[in-house]
């Protein structure tokens, strides 16, 4: 059973209360601080990883959890995504509320099996909810190579029951996180490493115990030439994007954070596109089977009246991703992919 | 043991253990008469000479009804098992006919089904997985202190997936009071467990997860019931994971459309001669543990609850296929097809 | 390395030489008669899988291979799907052509992790062509609840380096399957249960060795009005539905059989659509993130100009696959759904 | 043995065993510096303490290089077996600083890498891995009658895995003339071995497999040699798949930027005190294999390779981004991003 505590300022290592303190968090620290304040308000959520205990995490994410809430709630695990991915699950059907990391997103592929098959299928085979979050590190940029860069949403987006995550900014992924391990389904979560410390992305957040819905889309930017959707990292390639084109085109674009692929917001999707008429999509993923493809054919469903020009998309090759940064570089979507995009587009 | 010891069971107990037998084997009868007559869907699997394992071994456990007691992850041959926890006969039935009245209301089949209050995980196909699920369980037994411990059955063949690896040794590492009971029926479908693996039994496997191993003959209830009431013991006390193998023979094919001709008729025969029923049974009269009225008595029991548990659910509805698209998310209902509704548009 | 041989009337088991005789065959048996020729032909193929030998496989495709060419080359596995692919993969290094028997495709995601980051990407990270087909049932229909009749092209679809071939006849099976097998790059075979021994699917098939392309599609039924683009059993369900509209509504309906899922023929499905100006996808996957999408987004990058209506999709419901007949009913695709699909999208 | 057996090798062979000892410190000490140079691409693993186990093992095995010799699949940890088994110095800074001329042409990262004829497969990161995929490859060499066996390390942590153990378990079963070394240098990352497995001795797994298993000193190069030299001999005689642990210390970091601040350093101070390559160099002058100035000389020697063929690589160039788009398919270009072509159409 959930146990709800109550909300009230906490104890614990320096560095996971900034935001109490009102200092400014990186998307990663606001990370640790969902995690934490969802361990103290409920005695159910515990976390399941590789080195997450006395090392804290590979990227340092769970950095004091062990010391504050012991052995039993932060369990270092063997080398074994699907082993322990399948004993959260085990834990959920129990009442617990287990928060797996994978060391590396690109890792999850070993527990592919049990998280389609058997956390994905809980409660229509009978065996009832399953909350449960599996987050952690992904995406390019960082020269990882092909097994340390990876997307892994299009693994799992055809898979009902699931609900993914991916947020761009530190308020976002902290409200999603929490509201994430709150949901009675499993979600995925997934952060991008190059959003985990990013200067840019440093901000204070509300010292409160806000929530960001699942499913919510969001429009960052207003515009009304072009519609560009988009998550995770490259909203803000495409925010960067847009002030070329607004500066050099005079061109107003608007941009929509997806947030949540799955279930994915149509609607904010389908009103910005009935308003510009014209649609790209952005995302870092490679290119054939990527998410492009379903929006696409949601706003052809939904919107096809309104569009004005061809949905179009840029997206990463299709190749594994390289090591070597001459050629990730070249393997990534860029910003200035999205200006030639958006510019062909503006002018159909 | 000899012939003669009871093992400390009482004459209630005794006839419980056969009663639990008899209904195994029962109700599986009952099933195949239930395909001939075209009720049942999907494949239909037996146990014919492997219920003395699934039932010794779930009378050692502790069996509650109120979400305090051990906890259950049975295979489609440990129907045994199931009923000792509490699974209804009915709800058996309702299964294989794939009712909507059943547990899982049409949406899976046979014995994958779930009661987390009479403490049992039915499985999902993948093998291996339910080692995965029951480490998680009994994890949680162990955080919050509680005394209970879990039982998971899988076939010989299953120990060759990386799941049933990455299970057993996160039980052991993390000393989750768990018992994998490995149902060593000699064959995997047609493959004969020497090509699933190189070991001359399971209990070798035990040494490399550093867990303790027991291996016993399946077919005599007793010795299995008083392996596993040891084993459960040491788990309950701390010692953490073990391993229990259940030496029998899979005396029919893997489900009911194998003619299993890769079989030698010979071997099936030898293993008749050790059916864990009648052995049980004759042991019975012969230590007068209970008369042949007695015994009688119970087969008809169980023979008339099969009959009239299976009459009954034929008659029930199956499931409205429209209720097909809930119960995906507990908080959202996924889209029915446009095409079907009225006006259809998309 | 690949030892050629010549091909002439081989001597072998009855039942796979029907073509030889002048025959007709089921799906399922132009798929072993592809094997057994292949192995006749090419001592390098070799055969792995759960029962394949003694027992001839789960569905008996591989019935008297065993007997014929001996445990060396029809090698009954442990069940360890990841293993035994990992380990074809291991052979296809050392010049060999392992076919891979999975015994229910819902049972290959023991192997997602070798096959999308070990074998897809072999080539790419210098170690080599990979010539290695994993093929085995797929598909709904059949009451056989969530783990036995799942399509499996999405979880591999978006995985660069693969290719997937789903055939929706006899003929196309055998020549589709012997052009994998002679394939360097690791392809994903599936094969409908459904129409394994439909009757209606037996034909007499060419007697010369014939292989069918991989990545070429098929238009199987010509048309003005709309396009169908559709693959595997569906391409029956919709010719079914085409005939209805036919004689109902004097509709004119193309169907394009893809046959080839990856890579894509993205000339024939928009060619047909200059002509219609109509496009409906039929597939029996699930809906969200089916392959609908990546066909949509592409008619909207290459053919946008020519659409008179709006993309649309007719596919299973976005749930596991139930097992009672009244839900799986419900669950799948049915030629009605194709029939009201059309007939919205031709009065658009 | 004593102190003084050389295991029947010869003054040369001595010789270039201390010169592959040498060279695995001597190529990994020389990219740290590149690294603090800021050529080295991603993360740097050392194999300090560790080198013998890799030389040892691989001086054990036939080495050709024309495709008939036996088969290595070494770790990030192995880089001294794969010198040994003719990877190329160059090419080993090469794939560290990502380069256009090396063996991935700047795909993949360090010690991944492949050449078939000399009989190596690099790793891929998913751990376990390896072992399916040379159970297929050592599969093959039964397949066609060939001598040649092969030999997989991994890392202690590894053997959590489920491709650990579907992959061990295929070759057990299939008789695959393979050897499993297990790096058990007492950490996987952060995390102890008995967090991975409760095993005290990873010999305790063999039984397990049915297989044969031994543990050694994985300090001691001649000890190594020795142990694999005779399971060596028992796989190729037809005795089917081996496993050796190799017993030493991970005495840095997981990868240059762990500072290991979990490992209580009085452990690290012990396990520096049974270094591999001093160890060696003591007993080859004790022992009077070699004299001061042979090994000086082999010492400058390695050391000058290493400084020259950094420096040369250093200048090489880059691979050129969009050669990014080869062989994703051996018969197919994948598309260029259009939006990089002139004029930018979709
Ligand atoms: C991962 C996986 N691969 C394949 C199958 C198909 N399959 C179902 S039962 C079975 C044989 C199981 O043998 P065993 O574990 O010995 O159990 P038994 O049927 O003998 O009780 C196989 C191969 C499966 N269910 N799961
Ligand atoms: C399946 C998988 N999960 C996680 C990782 C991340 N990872 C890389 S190395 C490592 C530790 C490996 O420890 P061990 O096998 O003992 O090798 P060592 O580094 O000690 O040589 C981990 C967890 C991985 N590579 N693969
Ligand atoms: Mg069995
Ligand atoms: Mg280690």
């Amino acid at each position: 059973m959930t146990v709800h505590t109550q909300i009230e300022p906490v104890a614990g290592p320096e560095h996971l209360l900034k935001t109490q303190r009102g200092e400014p968090v990186t998307m990663l620290e606001a990370i640790s601080e969902a995690l934490f304040e969802e361990m103290v308000r409920d005695e159910s959520v515990f976390l399941l990883g590789e080195d997450i205990g006395v090392y804290g995490g590979a990227f340092k994410v769970t950095r004091g959890f062990l010391e504050h809430f012991g052995e039993r709630r932060v369990i270092d695990t063997p080398i074994a995504e699907g082993g322990f991915t399948g004993a959260a699950a085990g834990a959920a059907h129990m009442g617990l509320r287990p928060v797996v990391e994978i060391q590396f997103m690109d890792f999850i592929s070993p527990a592919y099996d049990v998280i389609t098959n058997y956390i994905a299928t809980s409660l229509y085979r009978g065996a009832g909810p399953m909350p449960l979050v599996i987050r952690g590190p992904v995406g390019g940029g960082n020269r990882g190579g092909p097994f340390h860069s990876q997307n892994v949403e299009m693994a799992f987006f055809h898979t009902p029951g699931l609900k993914i995550v991916y947020p761009s900014n530190a308020y976002d992924a902290k409200g999603l996180l929490k509201a994430a391990i709150r949901d009675d389904n499993p979600v995925l979560f997934e952060e991008h490493k190059g959003l985990y410390r990013a200067p840019a992305l440093r901000e204070v957040l509300p010292d409160d115990d806000y929530t960001v819905p699942l499913g919510v889309a969001k429009t960052v930017r207003d515009g009304s030439d072009l519609t560009i959707v988009t998550y995770g990292a490259m909203v803000h390639k495409s925010l960067s994007a847009a002030e070329t084109l607004d500066v050099e085109d005079g061109l107003s674009v608007e941009i929509v954070d997806l947030r949540t692929l799955l279930p994915m917001d149509d609607d904010a999707i389908v009103e910005s596109v009935k308003k510009t008429g014209k649609l790209l999509i952005v995302h870092e993923d490679t290119r054939t089977g990527g998410i492009a493809g379903e929006i696409a054919i949601r706003v052809s469903e939904k919107a096809f009246e309104w569009l004005d020009g061809p949905i179009l998309r840029v997206t990463a090759i299709d190749a594994p991703v390289p090591y070597s940064g001459s050629l990730e570089d070249y393997f990534l979507p860029q910003a200035d992919d999205v200006i030639t995009a958006a510019r062909y587009l503006a002018a159909y | 043991m000899s012939d003669r010891s009871s093992y400390g069971l009482g004459r209630a107990e005794l006839h419980e253990l056969y009663r639990a037998l008899t209904l195994t084997r029962a109700a599986e009868e009952r099933l195949e008469i239930l395909q001939k007559q075209g009720h049942v869907t999907g494949g239909l699997y037996r146990s014919l000479g492997q219920e003395a394992g699934a039932v010794g071994a779930a009378f050692a456990l502790r069996r509650r009804d109120d979400g305090t007691g051990d906890f259950l992850a049975h295979t489609v041959r440990a129907a045994g098992a199931l009923f000792l926890f509490g699974g209804e006969l009915e709800d058996f039935f309702r299964q294989y006919m794939a009712k909507g009245s059943g547990p899982t209301r049409g949406r899976e089949a046979n014995l994958h089904w779930f009661d987390f209050q009479k403490g049992f995980v039915g499985p999902v196909s993948p093998l291996g997985t339910m080692i995965e699920i029951m480490a998680g369980i009994t994890l949680t037994f162990r955080m919050r202190g509680e005394e209970r411990i879990g039982m998971v059955f899988y076939g010989d063949g299953a120990s060759s997936t990386g799941a049933w690896h990455e299970g057993l040794n996160f039980a052991a590492v993390q000393r989750c009071p768990l018992i994998l009971m490995v149902e060593n029926n000699q064959w995997a479908f047609s493959t004969p467990t020497h090509k699933n693996t190189r070991v001359a039994t399971f209990a070798d496997k035990g040494p490399g997860y550093g867990i303790g191993a027991d291996s016993v003959d399946g077919t005599d209830v007793l010795e299995v019931f008083d392996t596993v009431r040891r084993a459960a013991a040491l788990v309950r006390a701390g010692e953490g994971t073990r391993l229990v193998e259940l030496r029998y023979f899979r005396r029919l094919g893997h489900a009911q459309h194998d003619p299993q001709e890769y079989v030698d008729p010979a071997l099936i025969e030898e293993w008749e001669k050790r059916d864990p029923i009648a052995g049980y049974r004759d042991r019975m009269l012969r230590n007068e543990w209970a008369t042949e009225e007695e015994l009688s008595a119970i087969e008809e029991e169980v023979f008339e609850r099969c009959r009239i548990a299976a009459e009954s659910v034929v008659e029930e509805p199956n499931p409205d296929g429209p209720s097909a698209v809930y119960d995906v998310y507990t908080d959202l209902d996924i889209a029915r097809p446009w095409t079907r509704a009225e006006p259809a548009v998309p």
